[in-house]
């Protein structure tokens, strides 16, 4: 079968080197952008005087629409069979042109992009003469590129018609969601025993001030009880191989030690003598070996912690139904699907790294994180939704918000502005106040930032139940030994003046940060990270849902800070994306894959060790035989192979071997 | 003619072009950037567009020094960082090889670089491309130029 | 390479001409913890980091690397007793070290200064950061002969762990290393508000205007007078003069009465480690003449354990 | 008083202000990242009693305002490094009002008590010079009556050190009239 391939693109090239090559050249003055540098007529005179050039032209836009009419032109009138347009990167222009010359009925791949902007005029402004010489060796070489370059067919491969979606917080829940919404089966990966992440943990959610629960159950259920999605809690990825269309991802699944026939009445926890902090609950209350995270949530199954159990087996022995089963192992699943959604969300700032604040020292149990206050609000609290300090129990007559916590700081490495802190900042500002009127609540500012519909509103509302706001950056919190007061010191910059604020409760607004386990698991997937840590996008502002590896999609705060909205339309767009590809059953892939002369192999077999996606494998009668979908067309095996008998189409040994003269052949031409 | 000018001018002179395989990734995306912040390089760096830095090969490097090329350099994705997988590491080794092939010929090893960039940083193609100029430069006042022998 | 267990004693301004107890009390204890002490000849001012620095920050370095050439000849690392020294020759030797261009201009300056040239061979060290860190607790322990059974209000002052990424020693924000080292001798530190602000010496105010330098002091003093120390440590000449005069000043024109006797870290370890009172000098000091260690003779077997 | 009130009415414009003056300043550009959170301000021992507003220096000296080299405030910081720590986009104000001073010294905007110092190091290498109590003191001590820093060697009669001192160090520009009267204000 592969091999009858095979012997199809040799036809192929054949015919490609049959007819002799008629190559068009044009030069793009890009405005000044290049015309301002290099002197495209000299360029473009040049170009004429090359071998099998039968028409070279300079002119202001190539990319304009005349622009690409010239091109198109020069192949219906005289018979251009290969292009070269000297002008802007291949990314930016090159699919322009590769397009105008498939519409005349030219594979695109003849179609030969040089870069004089970004690679030369741009770069040499100061020396024009250098600038051109340069710019004339590169359209040499784009020339002598052409002249070889053969048709690469494109071939369609089927995809799995599954998604793998990794986190089952809004952003998971919501992608998974609308990927079965669409027919797609969904295997939904968590890491935690319960789905719902941070959004189950806060009290209300701005602007609006509705109940998170409320907002986020009926998706909840709705994942957990969709025919189309297979829910995996406790899990994480052990695995992932393929590519694009066809993944193949084993799924490490730890056991609950709970049965499904759980009714989660409860008993077992009733009973169970071990007590941990609850880590959903941020430390603020405690819970036992064996627990339901919260009373809402889904899976509703217990779950048994195995640290912390210390096997009394009493849970065992109370369970009305039986379902507690400590013989329960993990389990290793592999599961093959077309596309991946990454939604693994984010962590919250550890701000014990800015020491002025002393976050975490004893003595300063006073000072909180947002998250903690909103577990302090919220309905499910110890402290029944009372704002309590931690330290004493007793109301706060003064809380005192900072904002900025490990965002907007050099120090600490992030340079981003989180852009939400504000917003719940202000929300529980408001909440609080409106609780207790004549607590005073004070945020300290650098830069109030609330743009987008209803939030200056949020903003206005919060001044007006008499929330201070203090634009300044508090420098320390101090706590006087004698009497273990709190004070914040901030200078009020609107006014100059510097202040001791008197804080009975201060509470953090500290930075979203990537969450734990990102740079394994971005390397499982092989998926490029940013520099603050987040996963990268494929491309900030025209798609910023797809990563760094095709197939592999990223949803929510995962890809940089986000609001619920946010990674709300995101995770949306993310499914959208990643369901185009299974729905539609198949995705068109280019052939750009090296072909093997048989005559020269020596089927000594480097060729199959060195490739990585393993897209070469040895045929019955050991000859290599390269698997075109598989292959990631890299030309690793080329330098590899001993006797050249390996060769990427449009990059083999002898194209390049025409490039480099053209680049490498000295200033001969610039005198 | 090189002794009625200045060693500077004597080095500039001997600096006519140098060969930059760029992988289609990382490397194409730093020069692009660099190009887009409109920072600027020595003219004498020439790119060339492969797929990979694994893709280039010491034919390749040969062909280019023995075509009037006064250096190579393969610049790739960051280590670990290979959209290929390990694309760069392979290329790295096979230089650190031809480095050596060089000493023993008597060369100076300066001849031929990897270096690694990142696509959305232009500031390091460009600097791989000076680090390239600098130790050209050295080894030049060292040794001469590649095309002088040993 | 350095000599070890030698250091070139650089003295400063404040400590020879003003409190001659530090200096030998520093002896004392640098001699008992078998380091010898070598004399820098024709040392000058450090130049004050706030001071000089002000007026000319390339003059400073080039005073400062005369400074440090004279210890590169003694071939010893420099041992000062005084923030301020610390301050200026740590950061001019780190920065000089660093940076090539400004090492060949302050070199080319340093020629007229005779003939000095900065290599960058030794290393700056300070009293209180080779007592807590080289020597430590540990090591003193059998050598102390004394100890105080006091309460102490620990003033680190500015410029020993700060900025933090020169001097590379401790946070600057919540510092232990004298505590912990001082806890062997019997002194408990009383935390105290705002422990580690200024003593409103530094940076040429004192000089500049005395009346902010006692603003800022008045309110330090206050926050000390809280916790009723027994006496104020310092590690730094500069805060120790800050210290004397003040509490007289604030006596005199703030209607207080204070009277808490300031003591170097050196005289303290000094003291601790057998050198009579009358050598720690407090009879010179302003404050807390009649001020009498308390504490009780450590037994020799008990040393010994 | 009323003509104080009238000044402030007044507009400033462009002229007002000299944008290349700092443009040689040291790490410039961080300066000029600036967000004016306060942070130095609140950690500013002096500043909470005095005119001394480290950020709004830094904002003077990002504007080009050269009344900030006029202006006394500046030499009211400690250095005690305390902004230099906690800024959170690493400014350094410290450095920064140093090389203010630096370049308010070449204007000649420097303070009798400074001048006297500076006189003080280059007759003495010290900048507290010793006493006849104290040459006591040291003897009393068991200490050598004069430490063997350059001083003890001018007193020797070999006072080229210090010679040079006076030749190559501090040279400061000379006392300006008005500033002598707002001095003895």
């Amino acid at each position: 079968m592969a091999v009858k391939e095979d012997k199809m693109e040799e036809s192929k090239i054949e015919s490609g080197d049959s007819e002799e090559p008629r190559i068009g050249v044009f030069v793009c003055h890009c405005g000044h952008n290049i015309a301002g540098t290099v002197d495209v007529a000299k360029v473009a005179d040049y170009a004429r005087t090359l071998p099998n050039v039968i028409k070279a032209e300079h002119y202001m836009f190539m990319c304009s629409k005349p622009g690409v009419q010239m091109v198109k032109d020069s192949i219906r009138e005289l018979g251009v069979n290969r292009t070269v347009v000297a002008s802007c990167s291949k990314n930016q222009h090159g699919l322009t042109f590769a397009k105008a010359i498939a519409e005349e009925g030219i594979n695109k791949h003849r179609h030969q992009q040089v870069n004089v902007r970004e690679y030369c005029s741009w770069v040499h402004k100061k020396d024009e003469a250098k600038a051109t010489a340069k710019a004339l060796r590169l359209v040499e070489a784009g020339v002598n590129r052409a002249r070889k370059l053969e048709d690469v067919e494109t071939r369609r491969i089927s995809t799995t018609k599954a998604a793998l979606v990794i986190g089952g917080g809004i952003a998971g829940l919501r992608s998974a969601n609308d990927l079965a919404e669409l027919g797609i089966p969904v295997f939904l990966v968590e890491k935690n025993s319960t789905i719902g992440g941070h959004m189950t943990q806060l009290n209300k959610t701005f602007p609006t001030l509705e109940c998170p629960q409320c907002s986020i159950s009926p998706l909840t259920n709705g994942v957990a009880n969709h025919p189309l999605i297979e829910l995996y809690t406790n899990a994480q990825i052990k695995n992932v191989e393929g590519s694009l269309g066809n993944f193949e991802v084993e799924i490490e699944i730890n056991p609950r030690y709970v049965k499904d026939n759980c009714t989660s009445c409860g008993e077992c926890s009733l009973h169970c003598p071990v007590e941990v902090p609850s880590e959903w609950d941020k430390g603020m209350s405690m819970r036992n070996a064996i627990y339901k995270a919260y009373p809402q949530a889904i899976p509703a199954t217990f779950v048994r912690d195995k640290k912390a159990c210390i096997e009394c087996n009493t849970c065992i022995n109370i369970c009305p139904v039986q379902a507690i089963d400590f013989s329960m192992q993990p389990e290793t699943k592999t599961v093959k699907v077309g596309s991946i959604i990454v939604a693994v969300g984010y962590s919250e700032y550890d701000p014990t790294e800015i020491e002025p604040y002393h976050y975490g020292q004893e003595g300063y149990d006073d000072v909180i994180t947002q998250l903690k206050l909103e577990r302090m609000l919220s309905p499910t609290s110890l402290t029944n939704s009372e704002v309590l300090r931690p330290s004493d129990g007793k109301l706060p007559k003064s809380i005192v918000m900072i904002q900025c916590v490990g965002s907007r700081n050099d120090q600490v490495g992030n340079q981003y502005c989180t852009g939400v802190c504000c917003k719940f900042a202000i929300k529980n500002a408001r909440i609080v106040k409106e609780m207790y009127p004549d607590t005073d609540v004070t945020i300290c500012y650098i830069d109030i930032r609330t743009p987008g519909l209803n939030f200056e509103e949020l903003y206005k509302s919060a001044q007006e139940v008499g929330v201070r706001f203090i634009r300044g950056r508090p420098s320390e919190i101090i706590k006087d030994p004698i009497s273990g007061k709190l004070k914040v010191i901030v200078e009020d910059t609107l006014s100059m003046t510097p202040l001791q604020l008197r804080a009975d409760l201060v509470v953090l607004s500290a930075a979203m940060v990537p969450p734990e386990g990102i740079g394994p698991l971005g390397s499982k997937l092989k998926v490029l990270r940013s520099k603050e840590g987040f996963l990268k996008e494929f491309h900030i502002k025209m798609n910023p849902t797809l990563s760094s590896k095709g197939g592999i999609f990223l949803a929510g705060a995962i890809q940089g800070p986000k609001d619920i909205s946010e990674t709300v339309a995101h995770a949306g767009s993310a499914a959208a994306l990643a369901a185009a590809p299974l729905v539609k059953g198949y995705i068109e892939r280019e052939m750009l894959v090296p072909t093997i002369d048989y005559d020269l192999c020596v089927n000594c077999g480097i060729c199959k060790t060195i490739c990585s996606p393993a897209a070469i494998d040895i045929d019955e009668n050991g000859r290599p035989i390269v698997n075109k979908i598989a292959c990631r067309s890299c030309g690793m095996c080329m330098p590899s192979c001993p006797t050249k008998a390996i060769q990427l189409i449009n990059f083999t040994d002898d194209q390049l071997y025409d490039e480099i003269i053209a680049v490498s052949g000295g200033g001969v031409v610039c005198e | 003619m090189s002794d009625c000018e200045t060693p500077d001018e004597y080095v500039q002179e001997r600096i006519q072009n140098i060969v930059v395989f760029m992988c289609n990734e990382c490397g194409q995306g730093s020069a692009n950037t660099a190009g887009v912040a409109r920072m600027s390089y020595d003219a004498a760096i020439r790119i060339i567009r492969v797929q990979c830095t694994g893709q280039v090969g010491p034919i390749q490097i040969m062909e280019a020094l023995n075509n009037g090329a006064d250096a190579v350099a393969c610049v790739g994705c960051c280590l670990g960082a290979c959209h290929f997988f390990n694309g760069n590491v392979i290329s790295m080794h096979r230089i650190k090889l031809m480095k050596k092939l060089f000493k023993e010929l008597g060369y100076s090893d300066q001849f031929v670089n990897q270096y690694t960039s990142r696509a959305a940083e232009g500031e390091t193609a460009v600097g791989d491309f000076e680090d390239i100029i600098d130790r050209l430069t050295t080894a030049i006042q060292e040794k001469g130029t590649i095309k002088d022998g040993c | 390479m350095v000599k070890e267990h030698t250091f070139s004693f650089f003295l400063g301004c404040l400590m020879p001409n003003r409190y001659p107890a530090i200096e030998k009390a520093t002896k004392f204890v640098m001699e008992k913890l078998g380091y010898e002490l070598l004399d820098m000849e024709r040392a000058t001012c450090c130049p004050a980091p706030g001071v000089f620095r002000s007026f000319n920050k390339v003059d400073w370095m080039v005073a400062g690397a005369r400074n440090l050439c004279i210890a590169e000849k003694l071939d010893a690392d420099i041992l000062t007793v005084c923030n301020g020294c610390f301050g200026t020759l740590q950061e001019i030797n780190k920065h000089l070290k660093d940076n090539e261009e400004q090492r060949e201009l302050v070199n080319a300056k340093l020629k007229l200064l005779g003939d000095y040239e900065f290599k960058g061979t030794i290393d700056v060290r300070h009293i209180a950061e080779v007592l807590g860190y080289e020597v430590g607790p540990w090591g003193i322990e059998d050598l102390i002969t004394r100890k105080v059974n006091a309460r102490a209000a620990v003033h680190y002052g500015c410029h020993f762990l700060k900025p933090t990424r020169i001097r590379e020693i401790e946070s600057s924000e919540g510092p232990t290393i004298v505590e912990d080292f001082i806890e062997v001798l019997g002194v408990e530190s009383v935390r105290f508000k705002e422990q580690l602000t200024c003593c409103g010496a530094g940076g040429g105010v004192k000089a500049y205007s005395g009346d902010t330098s006692m603003t800022i002091f008045g309110e330090k003093m206050k926050n000390i007078d809280e916790v009723k120390p027994d006496f104020i440590l310092d590690i730094c000449p500069f805060c120790h003069l800050q210290f004397e005069t003040g509490q007289d000043y604030l006596n005199k024109n703030k209607s207080c009465n204070y009277d808490y006797p300031v003591i170097h870290l050196s005289q303290l370890v000094a003291y601790c480690m057998g050198m009579d009172q009358e050598f720690v000098g407090l009879q010179y000091q302003m404050m807390g003449k009649d001020y009498i260690f308390g504490g009780e003779e450590v037994k020799k077997e008990e040393g010994a354990i | 008083m009323s003509e104080t009130k009238e000044e402030h009415r007044e507009f400033k414009t462009d002229e007002d202000f000299d944008k290349d003056f700092f443009k040689n300043i040291e790490r410039k550009s961080n300066i000029w990242q600036c967000i004016q959170c306060g942070t130095c301000t609140a950690s500013c021992e002096s500043g909470r009693w005095t005119a001394l507003k480290t950020r709004s220096i830094i904002r003077k000296v990002v504007l080009g305002d050269l009344s900030v080299l006029e202006d006394p405030d500046i030499w009211l910081c400690t250095t005690c490094y305390q902004c230099y720590e906690r800024c959170p986009r690493d400014v350094r104000p410290t450095d920064v009002i140093i090389e203010l001073r630096n370049y308010a010294t070449k204007l000649g905007n420097i303070s009798p008590n400074h001048r006297a110092v500076v006189g003080y190091l280059k007759n003495f290498g010290h900048a507290v010079p010793i006493n006849d109590e104290i040459r006591k003191r040291r003897v009393e001590l068991g200490l050598e009556e004069l430490p063997p820093t350059a001083f003890k060697y001018k007193q020797e009669g070999d006072d080229k050190d210090l010679k040079k001192f006076e030749e190559h160090l501090f040279d400061l520009p000379p006392v300006k009239e008005e500033k002598k009267k707002e001095e003895e204000k």
